[in-house]
């Protein structure tokens, strides 16, 4: 009879925290009068907060028999990861109520959805990676089909499942094959054994079946397709969370596996990877030209944004793992304020998705169209926001990098210049005046149905995300200091 | 302050006064006001040929150079606005200003009914100083400004009442046409800055002698090409014609006496370039000599008054080009002096025709006017003669120098052509202003109930003076005077003793000409006599159609180049260029489109992206 | 002594089959099923490829797959019966309404 | 000897997986899939993964299978899919790429096959297993039931009976 | 303050912005409108300190302010002026509260929008000026960008959506590459000199291969060239220029342009020396280009607006013949001419702004005849048209005539086809002058057609005046850039042996 392994707890204490958390949800939501569900909130935020304030202080190290890893990476991943269920938790309420779906179970989804991304970060083993991706996809699943009386919303939950299985059956097998040459499924052992095998058909149809189950989460062209009808008929505030939270578990576990841990071969898969980029950004900024709905414009522009962050991972230098993990923080940020602008609004009693529900909205709210004015620019990389300096640090280390990097990044400008117009688009009709055209049948006599749900949640998270984003862009040093020092750890 | 500064001063100061406040002012004073400031300026050229004339004797070359101010500078480049007071400069001046005084007077009778006369005398002064400032200039930057500044003088005064279309145009005409050759003047300029690395008249006059015989020909001949411009030579004389469309006092003014001399000036001005250019300088007498018969011929055959009499500027420009190019400059500028008394006469004579039948000017329906507009008349006959070179009137003596210059230049270059033609323009010059006399003045009234009268004194007076002008000027270069101008301007323009210059039989060149003078006057007095006016078949329309020179511009460059700023406009630019453009986007969002049908909307077929996009990746993993 | 390849090979073949199946069928009861074929084939390659390396780790990882298939099964067979009640079909072919 | 076994096992997995993807019965299809469980079952006891192959029979032919036949039922899904076929080319596409997959697997799966060397006292049996999952593997082991507490979770906000209008946008 | 004069200067604008953002209510518009103003009067008056503290003598850079900004990407606030951006400065300082003024009438609806977005946007017009730090100056050369376009997008005419698109996309799409090239250089300069730096100034200091500059000029140039714009990349312009409101099209036209300009002048010598003296004779052809096409296509226009777009080619095309004359009368002139276009073309989109105002027309056609209705506003058409035929006495002669003489030296046929434009931009001006004023009063808006109020006549003013001021005496601004100008020439000279010529120092 072996002893028992020591359990390092104090390592994992921040998704205890959290999973702690939405255990105390389920429960206080058995006995909750249907009156007091703000309390729930209260928890989930508590709980994710507490997770972040653990983790900033946990110490670095490895338990669980090398499975789990708390290093630089999975420092800023973990905290990008709550700040955005954080937001995520802020966004919900209101609009719940609106559109009466108030379960306590949202929010134990939402966190253990949570727990998944944290954990992604934090796997140093290929099954680990895989329960919590599964962790993370499950809730994901459910949340997407979370209004299910609207058939959209059945859709997208039933779309999402069937395809997140399928993909989720090839990177399974992606881990048996590396599993047959090297007989581990932990990430260094894979890593050192592979250097020998490098030539090993089998090791390159496992990794690239990893990058499948992996650029699925991440939504890269051509596994994005799911992302479009699934943000659409999603409810709002899933949407915006899981089109955050996903993209930060899958891209930090890309890091993870490739650059980090297969840093070594980048000669094999950079090319790869960076064709996968090239045709993420191009397909992903060109369809979203033509959306007429906002979710799904978003959601294509999240491909894109994908695409823009795989650049970062395949040029794989220290510099271009900060450079994405600084993306990601601000991509968190700058989509889920998109969202939440989004979130806020109502036309004629419906949810306002269509870009022309917005016309007029200068009239109505000049200072969330200003907020939301600001989340377009940011996501379409132009200065002084805080998507600038995300591309930017991008594009340069890949550029640094020679002229493979060079030529992703023209393509990344070019492809962001795209972008531009049908950012700006959405702006633009919130600006101008509400033309005939733009108004809505059904559109009460006071010209526009458009209605603002004022929340001071929904406020708070515009303002937390927005001014987060204004720091990112003008005065990014201390954020990206420290990335750059995580990063740094990496070698 | 500068004497000389005061020249340009006074009618500037009168411009800012009539352009900024002459509406508040009551109608009259305007007119005073300019006249005065011209009136002064004249004064302060007379004081200071006075001063130039006792600073030393005649004979040695002097000229005072009156710093201004330091205008610009880049690199090895200084513009220094200065004034080059020296006998030409002092000449051009007087004539400006006397004739500009006299002309000033003349129009404030003249415009007493126009509702604008403030517009009127502010152009009018700014002109007199932009010329002042022309001929002034001590440096060659300073005199283009000069130069360009008269140009938009004349284009202000010949689209004075811009309500008429004609006029309108005929004014745009005559600027644009002016800067065609501004255009070449400004790289004869480049070229003799980067050659001399100067633009002061003194220092380019100096080192003209020493700079290669291709450069100082090029710049001679684009210089040339500026003046042709501004003083109406073929091929740019176009827009002078049209410029009666103005005042007549203006065309008197501008477009007879002084702004058109101004290229005549000009070579005076740089003597020492052209004569190192001896090349440039056949151009000059030959196109010279061309455009006096091109235009003396038209003026044969046209109607309008004031046309004729712009044909025989345009003419008569061409002798001082020939003198030019004869290498008499001081000649050509004698020419130049009586040609602004006589033709500014004639053309004043002119508008009082205008004025007496409210402004008929179509000599087919004038006639018989000797009678009641007596004293216009005589004027008229005193300026005819003078024109057409009949001793002892003024024009008789410079022609005839310039003949003879002509002559001499055939003897040393074999080049007769000038002399030529000289002689046979002399002879129809004498024609057609006896044509215009006759029809003008004499036989029956082509409309009899119309009932002139003689112009007002301030009309007449500035008439008289310049006919006692037109009578005696010739004195100032006549042999039994002791020729005074010429040797005066000697003193700048020295004579250039051409080798092998054999000196011609004087006697029998004068004979000549005189001949020419009266045979020309007899046969134009025969040929109207009654007022009937000879057609001359085909040739008649060919010259009244002036050559079909203005055509065929309009048919081979004007026509042409805006037909080509449409098609650029249109085809290319819309078209091609941003056509482009707009193909970019439109096809990018024609692929955005595509890509978006790819989304059907089955998961099954999701799945079957996955399994490709699987395959594909895998392949390339693996085969790589 | 039947070598792995054999097993290798009938896991490949029965991975093809559910993704085909997938692929192929509309029901989406059926479809589930040929997912549950794919997860099953990982498993003989797991099992296989523990007995190669005489490691207890493929063991292992065929124990979390099936805890996540059961789990999938779960999430999916609802979703599959709340679509029924709104839309009297399995037909996966019929969730559509989402495009673009 | 374990040929004898191998053969008809694996003939009845290929032809069960073959039946459950070409059945036009949802119900025949469930059968064919508890013939293939079985059949793999009894592949896992060859390659000494006793312990495997009775989870395999409890969970998956007692649980997951019972629980495809319920919903079967419960939908009377049994009618076959109907014959309009919105993605004609769907099938041939499928068959084609499909087939690529399949040699891409096999070329990848076999570099990898290696010999067997006899296996050491009790390899795969529960207590190895069970060894391993509460020693090494005891973070994805209580992770995996943070999943199972989703999937329940999961049922309870997909199964329970919806409010009026609830949701409807 | 005077430690911080520049910083002072490029935020005063969008620091009024702000606060009149938060503190006015979106009603109270001519609060509004009288805030705006003042805040640009204010930058004028810092604009003023500059010149005074600015010392002629020294062709450096002055005022130096730098800040380590992200220091982990070697990104620093660096911004200093010299002589080149001193003259564009001022006339930024200047045109911006004449822009104001200009719309006080015709900008009626979203006021207050309207004024944030011409404050926000002299901030960043004058931070591309001054910046010395590449990202820095990338960050308000696309910051530009927005502002200007939702200027044109939101005031603009029946067009407006497509020119405020075309507008950002066009020259968005040609910037972006210079980033590209920016981060290249970046990388260069580290391997270089040891040191992650976009300091203009320290980059300058390598001199990088021929084949590499070529490349990364080129990147640049292509951003710049679209700006200018250098035929053929010009086809933004004449839509933007057509549908913004006045405002816009004085701003874009006198400010915006110049941006192009201004890099090239800037960037050339200082990144890519070799390159741009192989490309001068490119850049030449391609000015000619536009000064002659420029002009021709100006004489076949129907719009006003249009035409002046046109003629803004054909000007810019001027500026870039003197850039590509590479000498001192060439640079200088360039100079001049950048600031003459700016004022002349920004006093001609006024004079269409004031007919527009009463008629809400562009065609020539509407019009005929105003000379007799409105006497006073013919006067100022008159003096502002012949500044931009570069009559001499006016600003514009002074300009074309440096461009031309540099041109001349470095080839007489570069001047003597740019002469060609001297007699179109005549034509053309001279054409729609008399189409719009002469002839005889057509009917159409007749009585809508009122002579200039003072209001009108204060926004003029300060135009003439500069236009006679610079056209008589120039030199206190050639003698200010004087310097600066023969420091940067310096730069084109190639390096004997392996020494750099210096690079332009930093001072305080």
């Amino acid at each position: 009879m072996t002893a028992l392994p020591d359990l390092p707890y104090r390592l994992i204490a921040p998704e205890l925290v959290v999973l702690a958390a939405a255990v105390v949800v389920l429960l206080v939501d058995l006995w909750l009068d249907p009156g007091a569900r703000g309390s729930l909130v209260a928890i989930s935020l508590a709980g994710l907060a507490g997770a972040t304030m653990v983790g900033l202080g946990a110490p670095d190290g490895t338990g669980f028999a090398e499975m789990y890893v708390r290093d630089g990476l999975t420092r800023v991943g973990q905290t990008v990861a709550l700040a955005a269920a954080a937001m995520g938790v802020l966004v919900a309420p209101e609009y719940l109520r609106r559109f009466r779906l108030e379960r306590g179970e949202y929010y134990f989804l939402l966190l253990v959805s949570t727990v998944g991304a944290m954990l992604m970060a934090a796997s140093r083993d290929l099954l680990m990676l895989f329960l919590a991706l599964e962790t993370l996809s499950v809730p994901l699943y459910v949340l997407a089909a979370f209004a299910r009386a609207s058939s959209r919303s059945q859709e997208a939950g039933i779309k999402y499942f069937l395809l997140g299985a399928f993909a989720s059956g090839f990177f399974l097998y992606g881990v048996a094959l590396l599993y047959g040459v090297t007989g581990t499924t932990r990430l260094p052992g894979l890593a050192a054994v592979l250097a020998e095998h490098a030539s090993s058909l089998t090791a390159a149809a496992g990794v690239g079946l990893l990058v499948i189950g992996l650029g699925f989460k991440a939504a890269l062209v051509p596994f994005h397709t799911w992302a479009p009808d699934v943000y659409e008929g999603a409810p709002f505030p899933a949407a915006a969370f899981m089109s955050v939270v996903a993209k930060i578990g899958a891209f930090v576990a890309l890091v993870r596996v490739f650059p980090v841990t297969l840093g070594a071969l980048a000669g094999q898969w950079a090319v790869i990877l960076g064709v996968l980029a090239a045709i993420t950004m191009i397909v992903g900024n060109l369809a979203a030209l033509a959306q007429t709905s906002y979710k799904r414009l978003l959601a294509y522009s999240s491909v894109a944004h994908a695409g823009y962050l795989l650049v970062g991972v395949t040029t794989a230098t220290p510099q271009a793992v900060a450079a994405v993990l600084t993306y990601l923080a601000v991509y968190a940020m700058m989509g889920t304020g998109a969202f939440a602008v989004a979130i806020a609004l109502e036309r004629n009693g419906r949810e306002a998705d269509r870009v022309d529900d917005y016309a007029g909205l200068y009239a109505r709210a000049p200072l969330l169209a200003v907020v939301a004015g600001w989340f377009m620019l940011s996501l379409a990389g132009l200065p002084p926001t805080g998507g600038f300096i995300a591309k930017a640090g991008v594009f340069m280390a890949a550029v640094d990098a020679g002229p493979a990097g060079v030529t992703l990044a023209i393509i990344g400008v070019l492809t962001s210049v795209i972008s531009v117009y049908y950012y700006l688009r959405v702006a633009y009709v919130m600006f101008a005046a509400p033309a005939a055209g733009d108004a809505v049948a059904g559109d009460t006599a006071g010209g526009t149905g458009l209605r603002v749900h004022v929340s001071p949640l929904v406020n708070a998270a515009l303002v937390i995300t927005a001014l987060a984003v204004l720091q990112m862009g003008v005065l990014p040093a201390r954020v990206l200091a420290f990335v750059q020092q995580v990063a740094g750890l990496l070698k | 302050m500068p004497t000389a500064a005061l020249l340009l001063l006074w009618p500037l100061a009168g411009w800012l006064v009539n352009g900024l406040v002459g509406r508040f002012l009551p109608r009259w004073l305007p007119g005073v006001v300019a006249s005065a400031a011209t009136g002064a300026s004249l004064v302060t050229a007379l004081t200071l040929l006075v001063a130039h004339q006792r600073a030393a004797p005649v004979e040695g070359a002097r000229a005072a150079v009156v710093p201004l101010f330091s205008w610009f500078g880049a690199g090895g480049l200084a513009v220094d606005a200065s004034l080059l007071v020296d006998a030409l400069s002092l000449t051009m001046a007087l004539v400006v200003s006397g004739v500009g005084f006299l002309i000033h007077v003349y129009s404030i009778g003249y415009m007493a009914h126009d509702p604008h006369p403030s517009r009127y005398f502010a152009y009018l002064n700014l002109f007199v100083f932009a010329m002042l400032l022309l001929v002034g200039a001590g440096n060659l930057l300073v005199l283009f400004v000069g130069w360009e500044l008269v140009g938009v003088c004349s284009y202000l005064l010949i689209g004075f009442w811009f309500e008429r279309p004609v006029a309108a145009a005929a004014g745009r005409k005559a600027f644009i046409v002016n800067r065609i050759g501004d255009a070449a003047f400004l790289l004869g300029l480049f070229l003799l800055f980067t050659a001399l690395g100067t633009l002061d008249i003194t220092a380019i006059r100096a080192g003209a002698a020493q700079l290669p015989a291709g450069i100082a020909t090029t710049a001679a001949l684009l210089l040339f090409a500026g003046a042709t411009g501004k003083s109406a030579q073929l091929p740019l004389h176009v827009w002078l014609p049209d410029a009666m469309e103005g005042p007549t006092p203006v065309s008197a003014l501008i477009h007879a006496a002084t702004m058109v001399t101004a290229g005549v000036f000009m070579i005076a001005r740089l003597n020492e370039l052209f004569v190192a250019a001896p090349a440039a300088l056949g151009v000059v007498a030959t196109v010279g000599a061309l455009t006096a018969f091109y235009a003396a011929t038209i003026a044969l055959r046209q109607h309008d008054l004031k046309r004729v009499l712009a044909y025989s500027t345009i003419s008569q420009l061409g002798y001082m080009f020939v003198a030019m190019g004869a290498l008499a400059s001081a000649v050509g500028i004698f020419h130049l002096v009586t040609h602004a008394f006589f033709k500014a006469l004639l053309f004043l004579a002119a508008g009082s025709v205008m004025h007496a039948m409210h402004d008929v000017i179509d000599m087919r329906r004038l006639g018989g006017l000797a009678r009641p507009l007596r004293w216009t008349a005589a004027g008229f006959g005193i300026g005819a003669l003078a024109l057409a070179g009949v001793p002892p009137f003024a024009g008789f003596f410079s022609k005839d120098l310039i003949l003879e210059e002509a002559f001499v230049l055939g003897t040393t270059t074999g080049n007769y052509l000038p002399y030529g033609l000289g002689l046979l323009t002399a002879f129809v010059t004498a024609v057609y202003i006896t044509r215009a006399a006759a029809l003008t003045f004499f036989g029956r009234p082509a409309d009899p109930d119309a009932h002139p009268h003689e112009a007002s004194p301030t009309m007449l007076g500035p008439m008289a003076l310049l006919a006692v002008l037109s009578a005696g000027g010739g004195l100032l270069g006549a042999r039994v005077a002791g020729e005074p101008l010429l040797r005066f301007l000697h003193t700048v323009l020295p004579v250039h003793e051409a080798a092998g210059a054999s000196h011609p039989p004087a006697a029998l060149l004068i004979v000549l000409s005189v001949l020419a003078a009266v045979s020309g006057i007899a046969v134009g007095a025969l040929a109207h006599r009654g007022r009937r006016d000879l057609g001359l078949g085909r040739l008649g329309t060919f010259l009244e159609q002036r050559w079909y020179v203005d055509a065929v511009y309009d048919a081979v460059i004007v026509r042409p180049c805006h037909a080509m700023g449409r098609w650029l406009a249109g085809p290319v630019d819309l078209g091609v260029i941003d056509g482009v453009v707009n193909a970019v986007g439109r096809s990018l969002a024609v692929a955005g489109g595509r890509v978006r049908q790819l989304q059907t909307g089955y998961a099954r077929q999701y799945a079957l992206a996955l399994l490709i996009g699987t395959v594909v990746l895998l392949g390339l993993w693996m085969l790589r | 002594m039947v070598p792995s390849s054999a097993f290798l090979v009938l896991s490949a073949v029965l991975f093809t089959t559910g993704a085909l199946g997938v692929l192929i069928r509309r029901n989406a009861l059926i479809v589930f099923m040929s997912v549950e074929l794919m997860l099953n084939s990982v498993n003989l390659a797991f099992v296989t490829f523990a007995r190669q390396h005489l490691s207890i780790e493929g063991q292992v990882a065929v124990f979390f797959v099936l805890v996540v298939a059961a789990v999938e099964v779960v999430v999916g067979l609802a979703l599959i019966v709340d679509i029924f009640k709104t839309r009297e079909t399995t037909n996966i072919d019929d969730v559509d309404f989402l495009r673009g | 000897m374990e040929w004898v076994i191998f053969v008809p096992a694996a003939t009845l997995a290929v032809a069960g997986g073959v039946a459950l993807v070409a059945a036009r019965q949802p119900v025949h299809s469930a059968i064919a899939l508890l013939v293939v469980l079985v059949a793999l079952a009894v592949m896992y006891l060859v390659l000494a993964a006793q312990f495997i192959a009775a989870l395999q029979v409890i969970i998956y032919a007692g649980a997951i299978v019972v629980l495809f036949l319920f919903v079967i039922m419960l939908l009377q899904a049994g009618t076959p899919e109907g014959p309009v076929n919105k993605l004609p080319r769907q099938r041939v596409a499928a068959l084609v790429f499909g087939a690529l997959y399949l040699a891409i697997l096999l070329s990848a799966a076999l570099a990898a096959a290696g010999a067997f060397a006899p296996p050491p006292e009790r390899f795969g049996t529960a207590q190895r297993v069970g060894e391993a999952l509460f020693t090494t593997y005891l973070l994805p082991f209580e992770l995996a039931g943070v999943i199972l507490l989703v999937g329940v979770v999961a049922a309870v906000v997909l199964g329970r009976r919806t409010g009026a209008g609830e949701g409807e946008r | 303050m005077d430690g911080r004069l520049l910083s002072v200067l490029i935020f005063l604008p969008a620091a009024g912005a702000v606060l009149i953002g938060l503190l006015i209510p979106r009603s109270r518009e001519s609060g509004i409108r009288w805030a705006g103003l003042l805040t640009s009067l204010a930058t004028l008056a810092v604009a003023v300190k500059v010149f005074r503290a600015f010392d002629a003598t020294s062709g450096s850079f002055q005022l130096a302010e730098r800040v380590v900004w992200v220091p982990t990407l070697g990104v620093g606030y660096t911004v200093a002026v010299d002589g080149i951006s001193l003259l564009l400065v001022g006339l930024t300082a200047v045109l911006f509260p004449i822009a104001l003024l200009g719309s006080w009438a015709s900008i009626a609806e979203r006021v207050k929008a309207f004024t944030l977005a011409m404050l926000g946007l002299e901030t960043a017009v004058l931070g591309t000026f001054l910046s010395l730090d590449l990202i820095l100056f990338y960050v308000f050369w696309e910051a530009v960008l927005i502002p200007m376009a939702f200027l044109i997008g939101l005031w603009g005419g029946p067009n407006r959506r497509y020119a405020a698109i075309k507008f950002f996309l066009y020259t968005m799409a040609a910037s972006v590459l210079m980033l590209i090239a920016i981060f290249a250089v970046h990388a260069a300069g580290a391997g270089q000199l040891g040191e992650r730096t976009f300091d203009l100034v320290r980059l300058a200091e390598m001199r990088l291969p021929a084949g590499a500059q070529a490349w990364l000029f080129a990147a640049f140039a292509l951003a710049f060239a679209v700006k200018v714009p250098v035929w053929p990349l010009h086809t933004w312009l004449p839509d933007a220029h057509t549908e913004a409101p006045t405002a816009g099209s004085v701003i874009l036209a006198a400010l915006l342009l110049k941006l192009g300009t201004y890099g090239f002048m800037r960037f050339g010598p200082m990144l890519f020396p070799d390159a741009l003296v192989a490309a001068s004779p490119l850049i030449a052809g391609l000015a000619i280009v536009g000064i002659l096409y420029g002009g021709i296509v100006s004489w076949a226009q129907s719009d006003l607006k249009r035409l002046i777009a046109f003629s803004s080619v054909s000007h810019l095309g001027f500026v870039m013949l003197g850039i590509a004359a590479l000498n001192t009368q060439g640079f200088q002139g360039s100079l001049i001419q950048m600031i003459n276009h700016g004022v002349s073309t920004g006093a001609l989109f006024l004079i269409v702004g004031v007919l527009y105002d009463r008629t809400h027309s562009r065609e020539i056609a509407d019009y005929g005849g105003v000379a007799t209705l409105m006497p006073r506003f013919a006067a100022l058409f008159t003096i502002v048209l012949l500044s931009s035929a570069a009559l001499p006495g006016t600003n514009g002669f002074v300009g074309e005539f440096l461009i031309l003489l540099g041109a001349f030296k470095q080839s007489p046929w570069w001047a003597a086809l740019g002469v060609g434009g001297v007699i179109l931009s005549a034509t053309y001006l001279l054409w729609a002058y008399q189409q719009v004023m002469h002839g005889p009063a057509v009917a159409k808006h007749q009585d809508r057609l009122v002579d200039v109020t003072g209001t009108e006549m204060l926004v003029f003013a300060p135009l003439v005046a500069l236009i006679f001021a610079i056209g008589l005496h120039p030199a206190p601004l050639l003698d200010r850039s004087a310097a600066a100008v023969e420091a940067t020439l310096q730069r084109l000279a190639r390096p004997t042996a392996t020494v750099v010529p210096p690079a332009q120092t930093m001072r305080r």
